[in-house]
C-alpha cells in the first residue's frame, strides 16, 4: 500500500512542477472532489471484488437510479423522495444481482454483464432520449456545493471510506467476506452462510452504485439515459489500481480511494498541461500498467518474506 | 495478501426449486417479449398498403436525436406512412449500423432516411441501399459518398462558425475563450471544433486558451470545465460542441461561481431554456424538429415522385436571448411546417 | 547424487544428502515431512537445481539442469500431488510432453498415442476407455493413470512419492506386483512412504532423511519399525495412540436415523456419545466422505433425520458450525484451509461469530486466541502472519483443527486426518483428539489406515457400498473384524 | 467427441430463436438474411476464438477492441499511402502480433494480473490509434480491399469464408496439435505442465500472441466492411466476445474449453440482433433482451448441472 501513496506522491510532484496552476489548494480539493465521486460508485464493487465476485453492471444501475431519483423529485417535489428512489433502485439492482449469482449460480461476469444490458434497456425505454433537468440549489450542493471550503461528496466519501474501512477490519462480516473470497468453499465448510454474504455484497454495491447516481445527478442538475455507461471502466480501474485482486481475498477501499485519485490526476494534469486530448487513453493505460507492476513486486516481495 | 484461485462459481447450496422457479419466470418473460413483438410487427404485416420508411439515427440517449425521431413520427403519420427506427444497441457503434442497414434491406422499405455514424464509413452501407433500389435521404450528417435522393441538414462547419462569431461579437472582439470538443473520431466534432476554430481567426483579438474534449457527455466536461477554472483565473467565453457539453460547462461555473459566456450547439430543449433562464449566451442549429419532419416529408415526396431538390441546407438559427421564442415548445404539440415554406426553389 | 545441498529463503533444506540407487531394487526413502524428501526428489528430477552437489550415472558425472535432462536420463517421476490435466484424456495426460508427432508437422499421431496407452493400461490391468477425460475419473483411477505416465516413460529410474496413499488395497497388490516385475527388469526404484508396513514388505533398502540430513542406510532385515520411526523422528516416539478409552461415555450428542442422501447414501444411521472416538471404517469409495459430508450438511440429503445436541439440522454448514459440530475435510489444501490467507486468518475462519458475539472484531483478542491456539497445538511456524501454504502437511492439518477449537466446537468430523502427514505428526494430531475427548467432546473420524483405528477408536462402524453394514465395540475391534465386513459381498 | 451433457444451454435458444423470428419475423429465415448474420459475425467470431484459448488459461484480454481499432487504422493508412494490400494487411498483422506479445509477456514473465494489464493496453492501443488519426476515420483506400471483400468464393462472401478457415484453424489448433494439449494443460493443470519439461510460459505467450494476430486479420474484415479505418469501431467488441466465449460453455476453471460453444455464443447474440432488427423491434427492448439472452443461457447450464 504504501508502494501507491508514494506513487500518487510523485504524480503529484511531476504535476506541480510542470503546471503552476497544479498545486493550488482549489485545484487539489477540485480533484479530490471528482476523485470521491469515482470512490463513491467504486465502493460497493470493491468489496464484491474482494469476494472474488465482479459487478459490471455499477455504471448502468448509476445510470437508471439517476433517472428514477431525477423523476421522483419532479414528482414530488421533495429531496427526500429523489434519495430513497435511487437508492432503492440500486439496492433492488444489486439483490437481483446477487440472487442471479448466488442462487441460480449464473457466472458473474455473465450475470451481471447480462444486467447491464437489461439496465440500459429499462433505462432508453423510461426516458425515451429525454432529459429531466433543473433541480433546486440545495441539491445541487450535494454534489458541486462545498461545506467549509470542502466539496461535499468529500465528506459523503470520508464517512464511506471510514464505513467501508470499519465494516473490513472491525467486523466478523469484513472478515467473513475475506475468508470467502480467499476460498469460498473452505469459508462455506467453515460454517460462513457464503451465500447470503455475497447477496448482502451485490446489494451494498447495488446501493453505492444508487447513491453515487444521486449525488453525479446533483452535480449535473440533469439526469439522461446515458450518465452511467462511461463509469464502469474508471471504477474497475479505481479498485484494480488500487492493489485489489480480482481473484479476490485482498485489496480494500484505501486502494481504490487511491485508484480513483490517480485516474483523476492524469485527467487534471492533462487538462491542465493542455495536452491534446487524444493522448489521455494513452497515459492512462500506461499508469494502470506502472500500478499493476508495483502491486505485483510488491506482492512478491510480501510473499518471499511472509 | 496474495491472490489465490477461489472457484469462481463456488458451491452453495441452491434447492433445485429455486432454480425452476426463476427459469419458469425466465420463460414468460422471453413469452411476453414475443408476443409484445408480434403484436408489434402484427399490424405491418408485409402485404401493407402504407409504404414503410425506415429512420437510422445515431444513439438512444442524445435529445437531439430524440427531437428527429419524435418529429419524424408527426410527419410519418400525418402523411399516413409507417415509420421504423433503427438505432444501435450500443451508442454510436458503426458496425452495428452497418448490421441494421443489412437487416433493413431484408425488409425492403419503401424509403430510408439516413443520419449516419460516421461521415467515410457508413459509404458501403448506403451503396447497399443504392444496390437494393431503396432511395435513401441523407439527414443532418452528410455522407462523404453513396448516391442519395436529397442531402438534407446543416452544415456543422457553418453552424459552429456562426454560433462562434456570435460569441466573439458578444464579447466585443475580445478575451480568453477555452473549447470543448466532442468524441475524438466522431465526424460533426471534426467539423464544428474547425468552424469554431475559422472563427476565431476572424477575431485575432480573441485568444484560445485551451481545447480539451468531453466526448460530448455532461459529467466529462464539467470535469474538464472545472480543471481548465483552475489553471486559467481569466476565461470569458466557453465554445462546447455540443449542448450537453455546454450545459456541464455551465454547472462547473456556477460551483466555481464564475462568470462566463457559454455557447453550445444542437438546440437542444433543454439548452433552450437554459438560453432563456440568460445562463447559456446561444446555441446554434437548425432546429432538429423541422429537420426531422423534412426527412420524412421529402421521402414521402420522392415515393409520390414530386420533385425534391438535390440539397436543402436548413437556415442556421442561432437561438440567443432574442430570438428563441418558436423553439420551445414541447415536442408533442409542435406541427410540422408546410413543405414550401422551408424549400423556396 | 552425491552430496546434495538446497537452501531456501530461510531454511536449508538439504545439507550434503547423498542417495544412490542401484538398478533392480526397491530403495525405500522415508522422513518426516519437511525432511526434505520431495525436495530431493524434485532435484533428481530437475525441477529444482541444487545449490551443491553432483550427479553421477554408472559412475560418470551427468548434469541435471531441467526436467528434459532428467528424462533424457531415464528418470520418471510420481508426484504425490496429482499432475493430471482434467480435460485431457488418459492418452493425451500420459503422453503430456511427449507426444508422438503426426504426419502433418506439429500435429500428434494419436491413432499410435491411444494405442500405446491401451497398453500401458492394459499392463497395469486398467480396463478404463483411453479416451476418458481425467476430470471424470476416480481417485484410483486418477492413481492408476500417474504411474501408467511414468512406466510409458520406459524409465531407468523410477521414483514414487507415496503411490498408495489414496487407492485401495486391492489396488495397492497390483501396485506390489508391478514394482516388483520392474525390479526384475533392473529399474532402480525409489519408494516414498509414510506407511511402515509397505517399507517392510518391498523395501530391498532404506534411507532415512531427518531435517535435510542423511541419517542411516540400512536394509530392511537389519532394523525394526520402532528403531525407524525413532531414527525418523530423532526422539522417542510412543506410538500408542491412546492411553485411556471411554470407560462411561455421555449423553448422546450425535444421531443420524436412516439417512439417504443425493451422493448415494442409502438407510445410514449411526451415534456418538460425548467423550468417545468413533470410527468409520470401510474400502475407497465406500461412501465414508459422502456421509459425513452430509451429516455436516455440505451435500443434500433425501430422506432421514441428523439430531445435533437435540436439535434437527437442516443441512447447512452454517447451522451445524452453530451447534458446535467441525469437520476436518479429506483434501486440507482446497476444502480444510484458504491457502492464501494466513495461520492468523485460517485458524479464525470458522469461530469469528463465537469469538465476538457482538460483531466487532478486536486484533488482540484475536491474536492472543490464535497464539494460544498455536501454542496448544504446538504449531511449527515462524509467525502467525505465515500463509498456509508455506506450512508442512501436518501443521497445515494443526492449522483446521485449531479453526474448530477457537469456534468451540464440541462434536469433531475427521476425514482421513492422517494422510500426507509423517509419523510424528500423526501422534500430536491423535494426542490433540484424545485431549479434546477428554474434555467431553465427541469425534467421528473416518481412516483407511485400519492400524490407526484399531488403536484408537473406542468402536467403530463399518461402510460397504454406501451403506452402514454393523458395528464394532471396542473389544472386537479388530483389523481382520473390518476387513471382513468391509469386503463381504452381498 | 462432444457428448450431450457438453451441449451448453446456448445451443437450445439459439434454435429456440430461429424458430421464433422464422415465424414471426418476415423475411429473417430468407439465405440472404442468413448470410448477412453470417457477415455481421464474422468479426466477433475472430475476436472470440483466439479469446476462447485465453480464457481456458485462465486469462482475460479486453485489449482487443481497440487493438483491432489501431490495426484497421493502420491497415487503412497504409493503403491511402498507395502500399499494396499485402503490405498494409502485413503491417497491420505485425502491430497486432506486437500487442499480443507484449500482453502475453506482462501475464507471463512479469505475472500481472490479466484483467489489469489488457486494461492498460487497451488504453494505449485506442490512445495510438486516436494520435495516429487525429481522431479522423481513415478513407480513400482504394478500390483492393473492398473488391476483396464484396467477392464471392462459390456463393460464400469472403468474410464468412474467412471466418470458417479461421474456426477450422483453431479447431485443428485446439483438438489436434501439441499446442492445442499444452493450452488445456495450461489452464487444468500449469505445475504438470512445467514439470513435463514443456517450457510452458512460451506457448502461454503464444496465447495471447494468437489473440493480436486475429485483432490483424478482423482489422481485415472490418476496415473492407466499412471501406475506411476508425480509431474506435471496435470498442467494446471484446466484452461481446468474452461474453460469447463464456456463453459457449468455456470456463476459466481447470481448463474447460468448448471451441464450438463460442460459435454458438457469436451466432446467438448475431441471431438475436438481426432478428429483432428484421422484426423492427423498439430499440430499447432489443438492447434488454440481449441481456436476457446471456442469462437465460447461463441458467439453462446451472439447472442441468443440479439436475444429474
Amino acid at each position: 500500500m504504501k508502494y501507491r501513496l508514494i506513487g500518487v506522491a510523485l504524480i503529484v510532484l511531476a504535476l506541480g512542477l510542470s503546471s503552476h496552476a497544479f498545486a493550488t489548494p482549489s485545484n487539489l480539493l477540485n480533484v479530490l472532489r471528482q476523485a470521491s465521486l469515482i470512490f463513491l460508485s467504486a465502493s460497493g464493487l470493491t468489496l464484491v471484488i474482494v469476494g472474488a465476485g465482479l459487478d459490471l453492471s455499477v455504471g448502468a444501475n448509476l445510470g437508471l437510479s439517476a433517472c428514477f431519483a431525477a423523476a421522483a423529485i419532479k414528482a414530488t417535489g421533495t429531496l427526500s423522495s429523489g434519495f430513497a428512489a435511487g437508492v432503492a433502485c440500486g439496492i433492488a439492482v444489486g439483490l437481483l444481482n446477487g440472487l442471479m449469482v448466488t442462487k441460480l449460480r449464473v457466472p458473474p461476469f455473465i450475470a451481471t454483464y447480462g444486467m447491464l444490458w437489461m439496465l440500459y434497456g429499462v433505462n432508453y425505454w423510461y426516458m425515451k432520449g429525454d432529459t429531466i433537468y433543473g433541480f433546486p440549489p440545495d441539491f445541487r450542493a450535494l454534489g458541486s456545493g462545498d461545506l467549509l471550503g470542502v466539496p461535499i461528496p468529500v465528506y459523503l466519501m470520508t464517512i464511506g471510506l471510514l464505513a467501508g474501512g470499519i465494516f473490513t477490519r472491525y467486523t466478523t462480516y469484513g472478515h467473513e467476506v475475506y475468508a470467502i473470497g480467499a476460498n469460498a468453499e473452505a469459508a462455506r465448510l467453515s460454517g460462513i452462510p457464503v451465500g447470503s454474504r455475497l447477496i448482502l455484497l451485490y446489494t451494498l454495491s447495488g446501493a453505492m452504485a444508487g447513491l453515487a447516481g444521486v449525488i453525479y445527478l446533483a452535480r449535473l442538475n440533469s439526469a439522461e439515459a446515458g450518465i452511467g455507461s462511461p463509469l464502469l471502466l474508471p471504477a474497475i480501474a479505481a479498485v484494480l489500481i488500487g492493489g485489489t485482486s480480482l481473484f479476490g481475498g485482498s485489496g480494500g477501499l484505501a486502494g481504490t480511494l487511491i485508484g480513483a485519485i490517480i485516474l483523476t490526476l492524469v485527467l487534471n494534469g492533462m487538462n491542465l498541461l493542455g495536452i491534446n486530448s487524444n493522448w489521455q487513453p494513452l497515459v492512462t493505460g500506461v499508469i494502470i500498467l506502472i500500478a499493476a507492476l508495483i502491486d505485483s513486486v510488491t506482492r512478491r516481495h510480501a510473499e518471499l518474506h511472509a | 495478501m496474495l491472490n489465490c484461485m477461489p472457484d469462481e462459481r463456488a458451491l452453495y447450496m441452491t434447492s433445485a426449486g429455486s432454480l425452476k422457479f426463476a427459469f419458469n419466470g425466465l420463460v414468460l418473460l422471453i413469452a411476453a417479449l414475443v408476443l409484445a413483438a408480434c403484436g408489434e410487427s402484427g399490424n405491418k404485416s408485409p402485404e401493407t398498403t402504407r409504404e414503410s420508411v425506415a429512420l437510422f439515427t445515431k444513439n438512444q440517449t442524445n435529445p437531439y436525436f430524440q427531437t428527429i425521431r419524435v418529429a419524424a413520427q408527426a410527419a410519418a403519420t400525418e402523411l399516413n406512412v409507417d415509420l421504423v427506427n433503427y438505432i444501435p444497441t450500443s451508442n454510436d457503434s458503426i458496425p452495428e449500423q452497418m448490421s441494421q442497414i443489412e437487416d433493413a434491406i431484408t425488409k425492403h422499405p419503401s424509403a430510408v432516411v439516413f443520419v449516419p455514424v460516421d461521415s467515410k464509413a457508413m459509404i458501403p452501407g448506403v451503396e447497399k441501399f443504392n444496390a437494393a433500389g431503396i432511395p435513401v435521404i441523407n439527414l443532418i450528417d452528410r455522407s462523404d459518398g453513396g448516391e442519395f435522393v436529397s442531402f438534407m441538414g446543416c452544415d456543422d462547419y457553418a453552424v459552429a462558425l456562426n454560433t462562434a462569431r456570435y460569441l466573439f461579437e458578444k464579447m466585443n472582439g475580445k478575451g480568453n475563450v477555452i473549447i470543448i470538443e466532442g468524441q475524438g473520431g466522431s465526424s460533426n466534432n471534426q467539423k464544428r471544433v474547425s468552424g469554431f476554430k475559422k472563427a476565431l481567426e476572424d477575431f485575432p483579438s480573441v485568444k484560445l486558451l485551451a481545447s480539451q474534449t468531453g466526448n460530448f457527455q455532461r459529467a466529462m466536461a464539467l470535469q474538464v470545465t472545472e480543471n481548465l477554472l483552475q489553471a486559467h483565473p481569466q476565461i470569458d467565453g466557453i465554445l462546447a460542441a455540443n449542448d450537453a457539453m455546454a450545459l456541464g460547462a455551465i454547472e462547473a461555473l456556477d460551483a466555481a461561481n464564475r462568470k462566463a459566456l457559454v455557447i453550445g450547439v444542437n438546440g437542444t430543449k433543454e439548452a433552450i431554456d437554459a438560453v432563456k433562464a440568460g445562463k447559456l449566451l446561444a446555441t446554434g442549429d437548425c432546429d432538429g424538429f423541422v429537420q426531422g419532419c423534412m426527412g420524412t416529408m421529402a421521402a414521402v415526396r420522392h415515393l409520390k415522385n414530386l420533385p425534391v431538390p438535390k440539397e436543402v441546407i436548413f437556415p442556421i438559427t442561432v437561438f440567443n436571448s432574442t430570438n428563441y421564442q418558436g423553439a420551445d415548445v414541447p415536442y408533442e404539440q409542435r406541427m410540422c411546417p408546410k413543405w414550401e415554406s422551408i424549400v423556396k426553389n | 547424487m552425491r552430496h546434495i545441498s538446497k537452501a531456501f529463503p530461510g531454511v536449508q533444506a538439504l545439507k550434503d544428502v547423498s542417495l544412490t540407487a542401484y538398478g533392480s531394487e526397491v530403495h525405500m526413502l522415508v522422513g518426516q515431512n519437511g525432511a526434505g524428501k520431495s525436495t530431493l526428489i524434485k532435484i533428481l528430477c530437475g525441477a529444482y537445481r541444487p545449490n551443491q552437489g553432483e550427479f553421477l550415472v554408472h559412475g560418470k558425472p551427468v548434469h541435471i539442469e531441467s526436467t528434459r535432462d532428467a528424462r533424457r536420463l531415464g528418470i520418471a517421476v510420481i508426484f504425490q500431488e496429482f499432475s493430471l490435466v482434467p480435460y485431457l484424456d488418459i492418452a493425451q495426460n500420459i503422453f503430456l510432453g511427449r507426444e508422438f508427432p503426426g504426419r502433418v508437422p506439429c500435429t500428434i499421431d494419436r491413432g499410435r498415442l491411444h494405442s500405446e496407452a491401451r497398453r500401458i493400461l492394459d499392463l497395469l490391468g486398467m480396463d478404463a476407455d483411453t479416451r476418458t477425460k481425467a476430470h471424470r475419473l476416480g481417485v484410483a483411477q486418477q492413481q492408476m493413470v500417474e504411474i501408467a505416465k511414468a512406466l510409458s516413460q520406459d524409465a531407468r529410474v523410477l521414483v514414487m512419492d507415496e503411490p498408495t496413499a489414496a487407492i485401495s488395497d486391492r489396488e495397492i497388490e497390483t501396485l506390489f506386483q508391478i514394482v516388483r516385475k520392474l525390479r526384475g527388469e533392473g529399474i532402480a526404484i525409489i519408494y516414498i512412504s509414510h506407511r511402515m508396513r509397505e517399507v517392510f514388505e518391498i523395501g530391498d533398502r532404506i534411507t532415512v532423511l531427518r531435517d535435510g540430513a542423511n541419517v542411516a542406510s540400512l536394509r530392511p532385515s537389519e532394523t525394526t519399525l520402532d528403531e525407524l520411526v525413532r531414527l525418523m523422528v530423532g526422539r522417542e516416539v510412543d506410538t500408542t495412540y491412546r492411553t485411556r478409552f471411554c470407560e462411561q461415555p455421555g449423553e448422546t450428542v450425535l444421531d443420524v436415523k436412516a439417512l439417504d442422501t443425493k451422493s448415494g447414501i442409502r438407510g445410514a444411521s449411526l451415534t456418538v456419545r460425548s467423550g468417545e472416538i468413533v470410527g468409520l471404517a470401510g474400502l475407497v469409495g465406500a461412501g465414508r466422505t459422502e456421509l459425513v459430508r452430509a451429516v455436516f450438511g455440505a451435500d443434500t440429503v433425501i430422506r432421514g433425520e441428523i439430531v445435533l445436541k437435540g436439535r434437527n439440522l437442516n443441512g447447512s454448514p452454517a447451522e451445524a458450525v452453530t451447534l458446535g459440530m467441525g469437520l476436518v475435510p479429506e483434501n486440507r489444501k482446497t476444502e480444510g484451509l484458504a491457502l492464501m490467507c494466513s495461520v492468523h486468518d485460517n485458524m479464525l475462519a470458522a469461530g469469528l461469530r463465537q469469538l465476538f458475539p457482538h460483531g466487532w472484531y478486536t486484533f488482540t483478542k484475536a491474536r492472543k486466541a490464535v497464539e494460544g491456539l498455536i501454542q496448544r497445538l504446538r504449531v511449527v511456524t515462524t509467525s502467525a502472519r505465515r500463509p498456509a501454504r508455506l506450512l508442512s502437511g501436518g501443521n497445515q492439518q494443526k492449522v483446521v483443527i485449531g479453526k474448530w477449537l477457537n469456534a468451540g466446537s464440541k462434536v469433531f468430523i475427521f476425514d482421513e486426518p492422517t494422510r500426507g502427514i509423517d509419523v510424528g505428526a500423526k501422534a500430536e494430531i491423535y494426542k490433540v483428539m484424545e485431549r479434546l475427548v477428554a474434555e467431553g467432546a465427541a469425534v467421528l473420524v473416518i481412516s483407511s489406515e485400519l492400524p490407526e483405528l484399531v488403536a484408537v477408536c473406542d468402536r467403530a462402524y463399518v461402510l460397504r457400498n454406501k451403506a452402514v453394514v454393523g458395528e464394532l465395540s471396542r473389544k472386537d475391534l479388530t483389523e481382520e473384524n473390518i476387513l471382513r465386513m468391509a469386503m463381504q459381498h452381498g | 467427441m462432444a457428448s450431450l451433457a457438453r451441449v451448453p444451454g446456448v445451443a437450445f435458444l439459439l434454435v429456440a430463436l430461429g424458430i421464433v423470428f422464422s415465424i414471426f419475423a418476415h423475411g429473417f429465415a430468407t439465405l440472404s438474411n442468413l448470410l448477412n448474420i453470417g457477415i455481421q459475425s464474422s468479426t466477433l467470431l475472430l475476436l472470440a476464438l483466439p479469446m476462447t484459448f485465453i480464457i481456458m488459461t485462465e486469462g482475460l484480454d479486453l485489449s482487443m477492441g481497440a487493438v483491432l481499432g489501431l490495426t484497421g487504422v493502420i491497415l487503412a493508412s497504409v493503403l491511402v499511402a498507395g502500399n499494396s494490400l499485402i503490405a498494409a494487411f502485413g503491417a497491420a498483422l505485425g502491430v497486432g502480433l506486437a500487442f499480443g506479445i507484449a500482453n502475453g509477456l506482462f501475464v507471463v514473465k512479469l505475472g500481472l494480473p490479466p484483467f489489469v494489464t489488457t486494461l492498460g493496453t487497451l488504453g494505449i492501443a485506442q490512445g495510438m490509434a486516436l494520435v495516429l488519426t487525429g481522431g479522423e476515420s481513415v478513407a480513400g483506400i482504394g478500390p483492393a480491399l473492398p473488391k476483396l471483400y464484396a467477392s464471392k468464393w462459390a456463393g460464400i462472401p469472403f468474410s464468412i469464408l474467412v471466418a470458417l478457415s479461421m474456426y477450422a484453424v483453431f479447431h485443428f489448433l485446439l483438438y489436434y496439435t501439441r499446442f492445442g494439449n499444452y493450452v488445456f494443460a495450461i489452464g487444468g493443470n500449469r505445475e504438470a505442465l512445467v514439470l513435463a519439461g514443456v517450457p510452458a510460459g512460451v506457448f502461454h505467450v503464444s496465447v495471447y500472441a494468437l489473440a493480436g494476430l486475429m485483432a490483424g486479420f478482423a482489422a481485415l474484415l472490418l476496415t473492407g466492411r466499412m471501406n475506411s479505418g476508425h480509431p474506435t469501431a471496435a470498442m467494446g467488441m471484446e466484452f461481446d466476445a468474452i461474453a460469447a466465449v463464456i456463453v459457449g460453455g468455456t470456463e476459466r476453471q481447470r481448463g474447460n474449453g468448448w471451441l464450438p460453444g463460442t460459435v454458438l455464443g457469436v451466432l446467438a447474440v448475431g441471431v438475436l440482433r438481426n432478428g429483432l432488427n428484421v422484426m423492427a423491434l423498439p430499440s430499447s427492448l432489443q438492447v434488454a433482451s440481449i441481456g436476457l439472452l446471456l442469462i437465460a443461457a447461463l441458467l439453462i447450464d446451472s439447472i442441468r448441472r443440479i439436475k444429474p
